[in-house]
């Protein structure tokens, strides 16, 4: 494998992954025999040539891990293109989101932003804020993933005593949870 | 003892013709239309035997064929009429450049992702939570819409060739333990007969077969005096 | 505006936006005061610079519009961290039906079923279900009947940047039947 190659790995994984991720699992994912040395070098190596260039896409470490993000010095046209044509109000979103974790717990991050097609960060934020959900330990895959949980709040305040008294699924057919 | 045969289900009356004309190796410009009428007419006499509902598409297709079929020995009497077979043969040819369409596209098409894209970040307008918004009614409401996106891909196609075999209703056996259950619960005994009043034939393969799974269960007991006498279903003391 | 900036700003709003976008909305983004061919002229030479070096990140043309993705050739390191999503298999009735949108858009749900001589609700329903059509308004003559048309994520689903590239119809008129 060349060097070369091993920087754009580091760049297709960040880019899909979207979440921080540790130079310990990216060297599992890119390949094992190289040293954690090596894989380091090469994600600086993706850093620098981003920062030197003041490039659209940024990596920025938080604690021991790295992640993908726009560069700040655009912030205001990435402002007018996120600018949503359909405006969902927070209470909507958390909905969702909440509907979501109910019926499919134990759930991650990125499984509910794969089901609702959007990130998920802010209203996972308030749904914690609130006690309607918690971080019921995590994954024990690459990212280490939150795992989510609703609460006995969110029973409470649906008037509910367990989540089986949830409406029954089944009677939307073409809904399958597993 | 009825055999199982395998037969061909087809999406439409086109797709079966279609198909009769291909395996006969029949030109669709010079279609005999006295054959692939009679072999049109034996596939929909065959749906029948198998109890398979034979749709109005179908039928509407097969007087059409014998309206053509009149026409044409008319025709071939005659001279200077436009042949009748013209529309149907059109309509195949049409029928057929898509089928064949079709197929290469089902070959081109790459049914896992290799390619892996970005989720959009969600802007929302407000800041604030309205806990009163969350409730039973407004799960229920979002329900069908959320799960939906994910999930219904398998299951439609599965629906979609379960309605073009059974076409129609599907009855569980599930629905019907439960309806016996209920029966039972009031009364000490009921008989089959009783219980599938008004019943087609699906719906009392599935009563008996809800029996059996009774019995299984201990939930029941069944006593039959003579052969084809009818069965009294009792609730299990146990 | 230096050039090289325009084409960090439009890597920066692709990359938050991760959906399918046009040149003109890039426009509309990035600064009225440019035209488009300029525009397409920096977009152009980004997706270049990831083409040339095979870099992890790549940017697609549909129809008229872009979107930046992951580089197939290193898709088994970031199935590593991520489940691909898998495509439906399509029944013979919905293939059918979506070959002739393809071919015929836009297109009334008539129209399709006088070509295929069956009734098409359910598998149109299918078909927009699976965003792979939409319904593109409507005609105006008597019962105002929905046109369809197929999307970008039929494009994906098959690999092609347009719709001229299926092949072309007249293809199927003279093949023998089989």
């Amino acid at each position: 494998m060349k060097r070369e190659e091993i920087k754009y790995i580091i760049e297709s994984v960040m880019f899909a992954y979207g979440e921080p991720i540790s130079i310990k699992e990216l060297n599992y994912i890119v390949n094992e025999e190289l040293s954690s040395k090596e894989i380091e070098f090469m994600l600086n190596s993706l850093i620098d040539e981003y920062k030197d260039n003041n490039r659209g896409i940024q990596i920025i470490k938080l604690e021991n891990k790295y992640q993908m993000c726009t560069n700040k010095d655009y912030a205001d046209y990435i402002k007018k293109v996120l600018e949503p044509k359909k405006k969902k109000t927070l209470s909507q979103a958390t909905l969702e989101t909440l509907t979501i974790i109910a019926y499919k717990q134990p759930i991650t991050k990125v499984e509910i932003e794969n089901i609702r097609g959007v990130k998920c960060d802010k209203v996972l934020q308030t749904l914690l804020e609130n006690d309607l959900i918690i971080e019921a330990g995590r994954l024990n895959k690459i990212g280490k993933p939150i795992i989510y949980r609703t609460t006995d709040e969110f029973l409470k305040l649906l008037n509910i005593e367990k989540l089986e008294y949830l409406p029954p699924i089944e009677k939307y057919q073409d809904i399958e949870v597993k | 003892m009825k055999y199982n045969i395998q037969l061909q289900i087809y999406e439409g009356p086109l797709d079966l013709l279609y198909d009769l004309i291909s395996k006969h190796k029949i030109d669709i410009k010079d279609i005999s239309i006295i054959e692939i009428t009679k072999q049109y007419l034996h596939y929909l006499e065959m749906l029948d035997k198998m109890d398979l509902e034979i749709t109005s598409e179908f039928i509407t297709m097969a007087s059409k064929l014998l309206e053509i079929k009149s026409k044409y020995l008319l025709y071939m009497q005659r001279d200077e009429e436009e042949d009748p077979r013209l529309e149907l043969m059109e309509k195949l040819e049409e029928y057929k450049k898509y089928k064949l369409a079709s197929q290469d596209i089902r070959e081109n098409i790459s049914y896992i992702n290799e390619v892996f894209y970005r989720n959009k970040e969600e802007i929302i307008i407000d800041d604030k939570i309205d806990l009163e918004e969350i409730s039973i009614e407004a799960i229920k409401n979002i329900l069908p819409y959320i799960l939906k996106v994910k999930s219904s891909e398998e299951e439609s196609e599965k629906d979609e060739r379960l309605t073009k075999i059974v076409r129609g209703r599907i009855i569980s056996v599930e629905e019907k333990i439960t309806y016996i259950r209920d029966v039972i619960k009031n009364k000490e005994e009921v008989k089959f007969t009783n219980i599938i009043e008004n019943c087609d034939k699906d719906e009392i393969i599935a009563t008996f077969l809800s029996i059996l799974e009774l019995i299984k269960s201990k939930e029941i007991i069944v006593v039959q005096d003579l052969f084809f006498d009818d069965i009294l279903i009792k609730k299990s003391s146990e």
